[in-house]
């Protein structure tokens, strides 16, 4: 009862207030001069990315600089997370003694194979396409992860780790991703450019279809990167908690 | 076009490839430091070359990304305010990586890439031109701090005190974040330059008038924003994390998140408040930068006069330094709402000496805190006789810090107290009530450290690399102290002026516009 | 009617932030903080990207559709602005960031305390500091 | 290089009808994350090359598929639509031998008849299914197989044995 009245309190207050602020407010129906010179620039123009996705130009060429650094904070999430899981190499070998098995009925495992081949290509299909359609690296990195977690889910983490994909693994590949982001980013300054600069330097147009220069690679690389973080934390969430407690010298 | 400007990107790619690099050299200690000393290194070379060229160009630097000049891209302007505060940064974070080297036994590499990606953060926050930027920027340094205080990952208290922080962090920035929703509504643009000219009715290329209700957008952008800003500035009443936080991370994480994180408020703050809503104003905006002003005095003074009694109280000696850390923020804040040129002058002396001498009170404190292994000040007690450098550090950060003549906090006291007087004899009065207090807690300090009766035996000597550092940083107290009329006019003085011509700010942004050729 | 429709979902919005940044600082259970904290930051980023939607019909998203310059015009007369979906987008991934590492920290400390409510875990705390650790 | 080439055709078309599109973009793009994949996770998918490509399975792949959705479906629809109407069911879970011994295939019986109204997969071990089965005619599991997956058995023994 308590609750209701609360709650009603609350409704009544707000709609009383939108009352009293629609009387002065208009919606707004043009758009910022700023919106629409990215829209009229981002595939036509001198002032062009070369991607008829306004968004993802606008996010890895007008504003590339952001969308870098918050790459760049992923990444110290990450490296944070690992931190604050670490393991000496000894508890690490330690966590990765066990055994692959199926921990989800036949069917379900042997539908997550063939899910999980389809979520590979899924996934890479939005990461190429981002500068076509909504998309992009981290959207397509975040659906890549979803296959180790699937995997993890159905035939534990063992199975990753025995077939070669481990935390280790996924912090090269990881790495590997974010330095490509960033070469891709160096690279104009070789030929007189700035930084993070991409048209006229990367090819705008390929196989016909527009490739947006650089936006492609900063996808690309984004997809590699971001997928392999989340399969890293993926990986140390899925350590048994025993073993944590263990390792910790925490007795409950 | 200026190459220094891409300082930030060193360490972020030298963090990017330290994890690739300690795998392939297996987690080898003497590389992972070589290679985060050449890191830092760099950077302090690029931060250097920044300097002098903004010291030596009468105008602000500009850096176009992606060749897109402003509003369209993202640009780094910087003026002299950006390269002093940046060149102390990458000194210090210099210095401090090399301490960091004995202090830290464990998870070196990662502990050196959430620093790499710490100082990346910090130097981008000084150099964008850009609010949106500031705000990525600002999430790097708070991401790799909440990490790093996180860092000790068995002991409770740091992972809670890390999350604290972390919470009431994210509430910050988003709070941050929406101020930027609310100013783009209202104007139309991110850009500093941009935002300052249509303020200020000038004409700017691209967004030439603003969009909305100016008045309206500044008032609800201003408060979001300042609050936010307080929040990292840990000033009152969002001060409650810092005395947890500070002291549960590793002592150079300590000397950095209290010399150097705690400025990114302050500065972002004096940022607004002198370079876009700086200069004459119309009648509207006027009543809400004196509001602002007058919010910020306010909470400056109850800051200040706050964090010198809570260090009366106090046992651990961290937790001590890090509410003297809330009593100067409090009067960085004072001092950017009296909003005078001194004033700015006298702040940004005091937050570089500040972060000198706080950095160094930290890292002297920890020499002593990593021999006897507690913070606890009973059980620090008759270690300074062993450790005779760290001592003279200390005792020179500690009367630095409470403005002892000729030490370097004293000049910039001096400065603040003469912008405060100019203001209102209130605002010294708690300038000098607070600092009689905090010298009360520094000798307590000093007191037991130096002359207590030692508890325990301590085996441990002294580290060259930890006390050197103390030792650089104490000698550059002095030094800064004995040449302040001398730093404070060829360095502090032109900083501040350039920091609140707004116009030539604008004009070079502008400038910038035309040359790429992107005059529309 | 439609100014009233658009006031009511932007005071909404604006209630809901209050209500989860009272339930971060309220609830003293660490996982509901997270999920306040979720809210709040997920909110902002809603608020943000109304502020930047054109109130007209048809609306459409800022890819264009066909890539002829003939299309531009009704492509500029439909499409909303870009920029602040832009914002978000980076706004977001930092938020999830940001949440990774306190739901870490979480359970980190849900291992070292066995309790997920801060006033028990903050009894441990000065234990913690007397035992000189 | 087990399962390669079966992979590749199968994430090669799951790209493109994602994309939606046949620029040659997509299909240079398509085949390359296609042979990505194959190599990657080919092995685990497929036991054996031949039969995975053998075309004659693929058509009773394609005649099962015709036949299941028009007949089988179909029908399980109607009977479940009486059984509403009417009333008349008394569920309960029974046991259904299993001959296939393929993983697949086993895949196949099952989720043919969870995904056909009326009878759910509710467990599987060795040589069994557990069905949870709208009107238990019969607890005898030679009887019920008839009626619940006979049909089923037999394609997935064509297309996966």
């Amino acid at each position: 009862m308590k609750r209701l009245i609360g709650l009603i309190i609350i409704l009544t207050i707000t709609l009383g207030v939108a009352y009293y602020v629609s009387q002065n407010l208009t919606p707004q129906k043009s758009l910022h001069p700023l919106g629409k010179f990215y829209l009229k620039n981002s595939y036509f123009g001198d002032y062009s990315a070369k991607s008829p996705e306004a968004v993802t130009s606008i996010v890895w060429d007008y504003r590339g600089l952001d969308t870098l650094f918050e790459t760049a904070v992923f990444f110290i999430a990450i490296i944070g997370s690992l931190t604050l899981f670490r393991l000496s190499k000894e508890q690490s070998e330690e966590a990765k003694q066990g055994e692959p098995k199926r921990e989800l009925p036949e069917p379900v495992c042997a539908v997550t194979k063939i899910i999980v081949a389809m979520i590979l290509a899924v996934s890479a299909s939005i990461a190429l396409h981002g500068q076509l359609t909504p998309g992009g690296g981290f959207q397509g990195g975040s659906a890549l992860a979803v296959a180790p977690l699937l995997i993890i889910a159905a035939y534990s983490k063992y199975a990753l780790e025995k077939n070669g994909l481990d935390k280790t693994r996924a912090i090269i590949i990881r790495s590997i991703g974010l330095l490509g982001i960033a070469l891709t980013a160096l690279t104009p300054l070789l030929v007189k450019g700035y930084f993070m600069q991409n048209q006229p330097i990367f090819p705008g147009k390929a196989l016909g279809a527009p490739l947006g220069g650089s936006l492609v690679y900063y996808n690309l690389f984004e997809y590699l990167a971001v997928g392999a973080g989340f399969t890293a934390v993926f990986l140390l969430l899925s350590i048994p908690e025993e073993k944590f407690r263990k390792f910790l010298g925490v007795k409950q | 076009m200026n190459g220094a400007c891409l300082t930030p990107i060193i360490p972020i790619l030298f963090a990017f490839a330290l994890p690739i690099t300690s795998i392939l050299v297996k987690g080898n200690r003497r590389v992972v430091m070589a290679y985060a000393l050449t890191g830092t290194g760099l950077t302090l070379v690029s931060a250097l070359k920044l300097f002098q060229s903004a010291y030596s160009s009468k105008e602000p630097l500009v850096y176009t990304f992606g060749g897109w000049t402003a509003p369209v891209g993202i640009i780094y302007e910087v003026d002299r305010m950006s390269a002093l505060i940046a060149l102390v940064t990458a000194t210090l974070m210099f210095l401090i990586a090399i301490y960091s080297y004995r202090y830290i036994e464990e998870a070196l590499e990662w502990y050196f890439t959430l620093y790499l990606g710490l100082e990346a953060g910090l130097l981008g926050v000084l150099l964008t031109g850009d609010a949106f930027n500031l705000f990525v920027m600002i999430e790097v340094t708070s991401i790799a701090a909440y990490a790093l205080v996180m860092f000790y990952r068995d002991r409770g208290d740091s992972v809670v005190a890390g999350l604290k922080y972390a919470l009431i962090g994210a509430v910050g920035t988003t709070m941050y974040f929406l101020a930027l929703g609310v100013l783009y509504y209202g104007f139309g643009t991110l850009n500093f330059a941009n935002l300052s000219a249509l303020i200020h009715g000038l004409s700017f290329p691209v967004v030439g008038k603003p969009w909305g209700n100016v008045v309206v957008a500044s008032g609800v952008a201003l408060a979001l924003a300042t609050w936010a800003f307080l929040i990292k500035a840990a000033v009152f009443p969002n001060h409650f994390w810092l005395p947890e936080a500070h002291p549960a991370a590793p002592s150079p994480i300590s000397a950095i998140l209290s010399g150097l994180v705690v400025n990114v408020g302050v500065y972002s703050l004096a940022r607004f408040v002198y370079t876009v809503y700086g200069g004459s104003l119309s009648a509207g905006l006027n009543s809400v930068v004196h509001a602002l002003s007058v919010i910020l005095m306010f909470l400056g003074a109850v800051s200040a006069l706050f964090g010198a009694l809570m260090m009366l109280v106090q046992r651990d000696v961290k937790r001590l330094i890090a509410y003297s850390t809330i009593m100067h923020m409090g009067y960085l804040v004072m001092a950017v709402g009296v909003g005078s040129q001194l004033a700015l002058s006298a702040a940004i002396f005091h937050m570089v000496n500040h972060a000198v001498a706080k950095a160094l009170l930290f890292l002297s404190a920890g020499v002593f805190i990593h021999a006897a292994g507690s913070r606890n000040l009973e059980d620090l007690a008759g270690l300074g006789r062993k450790f005779p450098v760290a001592m003279f550090s200390l005792a020179v950060a500690s009367l630095s810090l409470v403005g002892v003549p000729p030490l370097n906090v004293f000049f910039s006291k001096l400065l603040l107290f003469n912008a405060f007087m100019g203001k209102s004899f209130l605002l010294a009065l708690v300038l000098v009530l607070s600092s009689v207090t905090a010298l009360v807690g520094y000798v307590r300090v000093f007191y037991e450290v130096w002359l207590g009766k030692p508890k325990g035996d301590v085996k441990a000597r002294e580290s060259w690399s930890m006390s050197g550092v103390c030792l650089v940083l104490a000698l550059a107290c002095i030094v800064i102290g004995l040449l302040a009329p001398y730093v404070v006019s060829h360095y502090i003085d032109p900083a501040a002026t350039q920091a609140v011509n707004y116009k030539l700010y604008i004009q070079k942004a502008i400038e910038y516009a035309s040359k790429v050729k992107l005059g529309l | 009617m439609i100014s009233l429709l658009w006031s009511v979902t932007i005071v909404s919005l604006i209630v809901t932030l209050i209500i989860s940044v009272y339930g971060i600082a309220a609830k003293p259970n660490l996982v509901k903080k997270l999920i306040a904290l979720t809210i709040f930051g997920d909110t902002a980023n809603v608020l943000v990207v109304l502020l930047g939607y054109r109130v007209i019909y048809p609306v459409k998203p800022p890819i264009l559709p066909v890539w002829k310059e003939s299309a531009l015009q009704s492509f500029l007369n439909t499409a909303v602005d870009p920029l602040p979906q832009a914002l978000v987008l980076t706004a977001v991934v930092i938020g999830m960031a940001v949440n990774i590492l306190i739901a870490f920290a979480i359970i980190q400390i849900y291992r070292i305390y066995g309790t997920l409510d801060v006033r028990e875990a903050g009894r441990f705390l000065p234990n913690l500091l007397r035992r000189g650790e | 290089m087990k399962g390669v080439v079966s992979t590749a055709l199968l994430t090669f078309v799951t790209y493109i009808i994602f994309t939606g599109s046949i620029t040659p973009y997509d299909l240079v793009t398509g085949a390359v994350v296609a042979i990505v994949i194959g190599l990657l996770v080919g092995k685990f998918l497929v036991e054996n090359d031949a039969k995975a490509l053998n075309p004659l399975r693929w058509f009773w792949s394609v005649v099962y598929f015709v036949w299941y959705f028009l007949v089988a479906e179909v029908k399980a629809h109607l009977d479940v639509i009486g059984r509403i109407i009417t009333g008349n069911f008394e569920p309960g879970i029974v046991k259904v031998p299993l001959k296939v011994k393929s993983e697949y295939a086993r895949t196949l019986v099952a989720n043919s008849i969870t995904n056909t109204p009326g009878t759910v997969v509710v467990d599987v071990d060795e040589n069994y299914l557990y069905v949870n089965w709208i009107n238990v005619t019969t607890e005898n599991p030679e009887e019920a197989k008839k009626e619940i997956c006979e049909g089923f058995e037999k394609f997935a023994e064509r297309i996966f044995e």
